[in-house]
């Protein structure tokens, strides 16, 4: 009973790590690193429950029966993409606040931004 | 070719994005955006005719029936909200070639286009399709366009808003993608219309409890929906003008447009609403965001943040009509969507004409302006009397209705503090209106001169459609009415 | 081992070592993936968790600064919504069929089909091929947009008007800094066309094993990369064109999008593949091969479009207070 | 005259519009300007009293615009009391704008097109008030009013004008969107219609305690009725121009909000539904209790134009009581006194502006003596002020005995005491005004300081409504009998 959901805590376990490290961190640069693991575990996740017990990879071959289930792969492969865009376009902002701002930490940014105001 | 329309509707912007960097002036790609989402605008109007008169349209992409493959599913809702987004995107792009030459670099127009044919597609491709995981992979792309958009603001402010909003979002998305992920494992289905015969008979599991928490918190997330709404201000504040305007009227019109369809049509109002203690939870959220954002429009010192609180004020009106769960509540809410574009379209222009005239929406900047900017100015006290829903506007049509509605369910109390929140709006559009005509003119300005036509073409014919569905209801009632009951498997 | 790692990102303060650890993680997650069959994700996540998006992050820590900021406030409220996050999906497995039990509905509904019949329907092997690029094929597409989108907003984000005589002057600096690694430039320039055949294979090869137009576009992406650290920023731009890129990566997209649009001309649904040939797996064939094809042409240029311009960022404007790193 | 009569009243609401076309139009020539104003005002009087004829002959006059929303038309009908109302507000108009022409150029004020464009707007939407169909159309051209007299109220643009503008704004959109829309949604949601219909569209069997909160969500919601505690616009009001004061606030916005009462007792509850429902006793002592503490408050104010304001909440309390006393001779009275009190009120306010404009006074204190340099301004003054009292030979008379012997028959022998001891206030605070300025014995101005009477224009105006005050008086009759109609046509039934 505990073990058939062993799988899925340590993934969650995974996912609640990358989550506080987006939320807790002030640092822009490992607030995504942070994201990046929160989404890397929910692809985790995806792939756990298209395993099968004795299945082997979703390539068709003579005399095998079982297969993992392609589907949760194939929706993977386009949220990774998806992973790396959104990385991509985060790391980037981030250069460019730094370089707007000289810092990327969230607390000297808003105190600069407060006295902007 | 009609029966294209479905997926034309999205592909067209989406197929035209890339070809923007074909064309290599910037005036041309305007013009080519322009005509672009003016098919769309086109297509969607067909649709919503060809839904209205026989049904449903069902697309199946590939040629591979759904659950396999991926369908497109045009009901009444998502044919109203289709017509909405493109609309809207049309209108707003008339200013768009005069605006950002003075808010955007010049090597970055034709990138911003791009950004913004792309986030149009993949807005209707959120609206369009009947997968969930679909819903995903195109709200990625009006995202990533979003937050790419309003970095291009001038200020230095709009990066950090961009970024808020990425980390905002991407949570957002990522707890929708762990919604579906559950959702797909408890049935084996991404399909919505699948889901929502499956998943009743495995409803009371713990799990899909959970895949549906997740996936209204990832919307409400994306939808600024109070307390989740620290990204909104700012994001709106310092994105290029163009772009405000756009996602002002649409993006967050997406958002609901996805709770509704989840909620709704995918989980099913018995599941959504009886075991789960959404209803309360929406109401309170609801009322509360109507009046804390407004309380808080009311001492913004910039006239785009002050509008910008009052949008997440908007969407508590949109959000305490939903949560009736009664068809009339539901009209209320279709129609305050559509509404509630209009109005936040127009003012949102109308501050980017300001914007380019004098080059701030700072409040005290607007001094005297009702008399340099009449026609500006007079735009943005009729959008205003709409915000407050004052009659003879759009405003007023949706507060009639939602106020109704919660008279229909008894809900005195609420009907009440639904009309006594639209009174706070009277006092942050009068701030306004006082700055602008009953203070004198700042020194030095003297020469700021009317908006150029282009912005004032855009800007009226949107107030202008404010007024007209102030007057003439007939249109969207109709349509929102038919669309809630469609919903409500209630044939009309 | 990943929890060990995770844990580690967060006591970490040097973001170098972040990086790299996440670089580790990304490592790991894929040998886990390989671990669960999924050898096409595997593949996927080890070229862009371990390396694509690692060296983003050091290319853009370069231009940040290592070091991150102790975290004063206290994090007692993120740990509440963690706490509180993490309990309800606990919550939420009580109800989940058992890891790796094949009576789950995902095994029963749906994905049978495409195990059993998708060779009579379509004919290549690779099942996930299959699905993603014939029966999810519109997924598919929004992905290269997703990644097309990403480019432009990099380039919209970071590029900079680059005029001839800076060129030049990193031009000669950069010369003078490689003459010092001959030899890895000689091993390098061996290295790179079998990195970029191996690509190619990759490619075309999707639709018996593992791979694809997205594995094949990053790996081609990486010789480039390659070829950019060691003979300098500037060799690579006279070799690889910037717009050149980017029609590319358009390019990518539209060729992805008229085979939609060829089906839509033939009066079937789009991206329906059988009318490209008189036999309907014949069609599908050449459907996946020129869809997959586009697919690899964006990625490609799009990744090689977003390291240009971060690495052309940090060579053309270093950043303010980078001395502090 | 060959036009029909339901185009006519279409007209009569177009017009006003078409004029502020014209008015924009002319905004560079102050003459032309000023015909379009007035010519619109004439046309339009000739065309309320064509309708009257029309009416009298006995033909029913309605028209149907569209639905603005589905099962909510805006739509007009021609009946007694909005027949009333309507010849009252346009003649008043034609004489106001005179008056207007001559205060504005002699005050010099700035902005005059805005001025006489709202102007026409307001009266646009007091004509439609007068001849809506139904609640909807009524709350709509309600809230133009509120809107378009707004720019009016706060004219000057000074700091105290922005001041009293937002007091003025405030209350009456509030009252108005949360009392009074919320009355209107509900009452739409339990009678299922909003139109007027004489006896009251509620059905007798109606849940009394539903029917009276609505009673009060109505008399609250009307804030232009301007029963205490949401009186206070008025008085902030009068930061704006004279004529304005005159017309809209003695007129036409005040007696918009009176007659909205009065047509929603009569035409949405019914009276005999009025007579048994809870909250009217308790909001019959409201009205009283402003008749008195407006009178007390008048008293004490010095400022000649914030006295007349205090007066006219405690008039309008009058109204709504004759209203709510829900039997014939209240209705009669009311409606009559909708009449008389604006002949006196205007009379008194085109004073008031009169002695502004031609010896820069707003003080009370300061216009002893005034009687001899001014002797017609004050002469009407006195006139009108037994008008507002109530004795001869003014129309007031007339109206204070019908509201007099309403309260006799609904045995409100408290409010009887009202109305006679407010009288007696009336007195207190108007007549020592002419008196002081006729028979003062120490005079503040002395002859000779070169104070003269107001400019023609306005002179004529105030003549004009003066005698209008002793022709109500002298031939009541047609008042009367519109008064009259008013009941029958409401199917009364009283003593049942």
């Amino acid at each position: 009973m505990l073990l058939g959901h062993y799988n899925y805590w340590i993934v969650i376990v995974l996912m609640m790590i990358g989550f506080y490290i987006v939320i807790a961190h002030g640092n822009l640069i490992k607030k995504i690193v942070g994201l990046s693991i929160f989404q890397t575990s929910v692809f985790i996740f995806y792939i756990s429950m298209a395993k099968i017990d004795g299945g082997t990879a979703p390539i068709l071959a003579e005399g095998i029966e079982q297969y993992s289930n392609p589907l949760p792969h194939v929706l993977i492969l386009t949220a990774i993409v998806v992973g790396i865009a959104t990385t991509a376009l985060g790391l980037a902002l981030a250069v460019r606040i730094k370089e707007a701002y000289g810092s990327i930490e969230e607390e000297e940014i808003q105190n600069k931004d407060n006295l902007d105001c | 070719m009609l029966i294209h329309l479905p997926v034309l509707q999205v592909i067209i912007p989406l197929l035209a994005a890339p070809l923007c960097l074909f064309l290599t002036k910037p005036r041309l790609v305007w013009l080519f955006a322009l005509i672009v989402s003016g098919l769309a605008f086109l297509i969607s109007g067909l649709l919503l005719q060809q839904v209205m008169t026989s049904g449903t349209i069902i697309y199946d992409l590939g040629g591979w029936d759904a659950p396999w493959g991926i369908e497109y599913r045009i009901d009444r809702l998502n044919a109203f909200l289709l017509l909405i987004i493109s609309s809207i995107s049309t209108i707003v792009l008339i200013a768009a070639d005069t605006s950002i030459r003075k808010e955007i670099p010049a090597d970055h127009h034709v990138l911003f286009y791009i950004l913004y044919l792309l986030s149009l597609a993949g807005m209707l491709g959120i609206v369009a399709t009947g997968d969930a995981f679909n819903v995903f992979v195109f709200l990625e792309i009006s995202s990533l366009s979003a937050y790419a958009l309003i970095a291009l603001g001038k200020d230095r402010r709009a990066l950090w808003a961009s970024y808020q909003y990425l980390i905002m979002g991407t949570i957002g998305a990522t707890f929708i993608l762990i919604g579906i992920g559950l959702m797909y494992q408890m049935t084996g289905t991404l399909n919505m219309e699948d889901l929502s015969k499956r998943l009743p008979e495995v409803s009371q599991t713990r799990t899909v409890f959970t895949a549906f928490a997740f996936l209204i918190v990832g919307i409400c997330l994306k939808l600024a929906m109070f307390p989740l709404h620290l990204w909104l201000p700012n994001a709106y504040a310092y994105a290029p003008s163009i772009v405000t305007a756009f996602f002002a009227a649409t993006a967050t019109k997406v958002a609901i447009y996805l709770l509704i369809r989840f909620t709704i049509t995918v989980f099913g109002l018995s599941f959504s609403f009886t075991h789960f203690p959404l209803q309360l939870l929406f109401v309170v959220l609801g009322l509360v965001g109507i009046f804390v954002a407004s309380t808080v429009a009311i001492y913004q010192t910039n006239v785009k943040h002050l509008f910008a609180y009052s949008s997440i004020a908007q969407i508590g009106y949109m959000i305490v009509g939903f949560s009736m769960t009664t068809m009339a509540g539901m009209t209320a809410t279709l129609l305050h969507l559509f509404n509630h574009a209009l109005m936040k379209s127009a003012l949102f222009l109308a501050l980017g004409a300001v914007m380019y005239r004098i080059g701030t929406t700072k409040l005290t900047h607007f001094q005297g302006l009702g008399r340099q900017m009449p026609l500006t100015l007079a735009a943005i006290v009729i959008g205003g009397l709409s915000l407050i829903g004052v009659p003879l506007t759009v405003g007023f049509v949706s507060k009639w209705y939602l106020v109704m509605a919660a008279i229909e369910n008894g809900w005195w109390p609420v009907a009440a503090l639904i009309l006594l929140g639209s009174l706070l709006a009277v006092v942050y559009v009068w701030r306004i209106v006082e700055m602008a005509y009953f203070k004198p003119a700042l020194a030095g300005t003297e020469t700021i001169k009317e908006a150029p036509l282009s912005f004032l073409i855009p800007i009226w014919t949107l107030i202008l459609a404010n007024i007209y569905f102030g007057i003439d209801t007939r249109l969207s009632v109709q349509v929102a009415q038919a669309a809630s009951m469609s919903l409500f498997g209630v044939t009309p | 081992m990943l929890v060990g790692v995770a844990f580690a990102i967060i006591w970490m303060k040097d973001l170098l070592s972040i990086s790299m650890l996440s670089g580790i993680y990304g490592l790991l997650s894929a040998s886990f993936f390989v671990a669960m069959d999924a050898v096409d994700v595997a593949f996927t996540e080890a070229s862009v968790g371990a390396g694509v998006s690692t060296l983003l992050m050091l290319v853009a820590i370069t231009m940040t600064g290592r070091s991150e900021h102790p975290v004063r406030h206290k994090p007692l409220l993120a740990l509440a919504v963690v706490f509180v996050t993490g309990s309800l999906l606990v919550y939420g497995t009580w109800d989940m069929p058992y890891f790796g039990s094949a009576e789950a509905p995902i095994h029963q509904h749906v994905a049978p089909r495409y195990i059993n019949d998708s060779m009579q329907e379509i004919g290549v092997p690779n099942i996930v091929t299959s699905v993603l690029a014939s029966y999810r094929a519109f997924d598919t597409f929004g992905e290269v947009v997703v990644i097309f989108t990403a480019g432009i907003g990099v380039l919209a984000l970071l590029s900079v008007v680059r005029r001839q005589e800076d060129i030049e002057k990193i031009d000669s600096f950069n010369n003078s800094m490689h003459e010092q690694h001959l030899v890895l430039r000689i091993v390098a320039k061996m290295l790179i066309p079998f990195i970029m055949l191996f690509a190619f294979y990759v490619q075309f090869h999707g639709d018996f094993g593992p791979g694809g137009g997205f594995q094949a576009g990053v790996i081609f992406a990486a010789a480039i990369f390659l070829y950019t650290m060691l003979f300098g920023m500037s060799t690579a731009y006279r070799v690889i064109n910037q717009s050149f890129m980017q029609i590319l990566a358009a390019s990518g997209v539209l060729l992805y999008g008229s085979v939609g649009v060829i089906s839509l001309l033939n009066g079937k649904e789009f991206f329906d593949y059988s009318v490209l040939s008189s036999n309907p797996v014949t069609g599908q064939h050449w459907g996946i091969f020129l869809v997959e094809l586009g697919v690899g042409l964006t990625v490609a240029s799009v990744m090689v479009i977003i390291f240009f311009n971060f690495a052309g960022r940090s060579e053309n404007s270093p950043p303010p207070v980078s001395k502090d790193s | 005259m060959n036009m029909s009569l339901g185009l006519m009243l279409q007209f009569s609401i177009i017009l006003p519009l078409l004029a502020v076309i014209g008015i924009v139009l002319t905004a560079h020539k102050p003459n032309l300007r000023e015909s379009v104003s007035i010519g619109s005002s004439i046309l339009l009087f000739f065309l309320v009293i064509n309708l009257y004829i029309g009416f009298q002959q006995g033909a029913t006059i309605s028209v149907h615009w569209w639905e603005l929303i589905p099962g909510l038309p805006i739509s007009f009908s021609v009946e007694p009391l909005g027949m009333l109302f309507a010849l009252i507000a346009s003649f008043l108009w034609v004489i106001t704008t005179v008056y207007a022409i001559g205060y504005m150029r002699a005050h010099h004020e700035q902005n005059q097109t805005r001025f006489y464009a709202c102007f026409a707007i307001a009266i646009s939407s007091v004509m439609g008030i007068t001849f809506a169909d139904n609640l909807f159309t009524l709350f709509i051209f309600y809230e133009v009013l509120t809107l378009s007299t707004y720019p009016l109220v706060t004219h000057s643009g000074t700091e105290e004008a922005k001041k009293g503008g937002r007091i003025y704004l405030g209350i009456l959109i509030s009252t108005s969107v949360v009392f009074l829309l919320l009355a209107i949604i509900s009452t739409w949601f339990v009678a299922g219609t909003l139109d007027f219909k004489p006896g009251g569209i509620f059905s007798p069997d109606v849940n009394k305690t539903v029917a009276g909160t609505l009673l009060v969500l109505f008399v609250f919601g009307i804030g232009k009725a301007a029963i205490m505690p949401f009186h206070r616009w008025l008085p902030a009001a009068m930061v704006a121009p004279t004529p304005v004061s005159a017309l809209l606030h003695a007129v036409a916005v005040v007696k918009a909000g009176v007659f909205s009462i009065l047509k929603i007792c009569v035409y949405i509850f019914g009276i005999d539904l009025l007579a048994v429902l809870p909250s009217t006793q308790f909001l019959l002592y409201l009205a009283g209790a402003s008749i008195l503490l407006a009178s007390l408050v008048a008293m004490r104010q010095d400022n000649l134009k914030a006295r007349l304001a205090y007066s006219t909440v405690s008039q309008l309390g009058y109204i709504t009581m004759g209203a709510l006393l829900a039997t014939s001779s209240g209705v009669i009275g009311s409606s009559m006194h909708i009449a008389t009190h604006a002949f006196g009120k205007i009379t008194l306010f085109f004073c008031a502006g009169a002695i502004l404009v031609a010896a820069h006074k707003s003080k009370i204190s300061e216009m002893r003596g005034l009687g001899q340099q001014m002797p017609i301004t004050m002469a009407a003054f006195f006139i009108a002020s037994l008008s507002i009292i109530g004795v001869p030979p003014a129309g007031g008379t007339w109206s204070k005995w019908f509201l007099l012997m309403g309260t006799i028959e609904a045995e409100q022998m408290i409010l009887m005491s009202v109305l006679a001891i407010s009288s007696l206030l009336n007195i207190a605070y108007l007549l020592p005004i002419p008196f002081h300025a006729f028979f003062s014995g120490d005079k503040v101005t002395t002859p000779g300081s070169g104070i003269k009477e107001a400019p023609l224009p306005s002179l004529i105006a105030l003549c004009l409504t003066t005698i209008g005050c002793v022709i109500l008086f002298i031939f009541p009759q047609p008042l009367y009998e519109l008064s009259q109609a008013i009941v029958e046509s409401a199917g009364f039934t009283h003593g049942k």
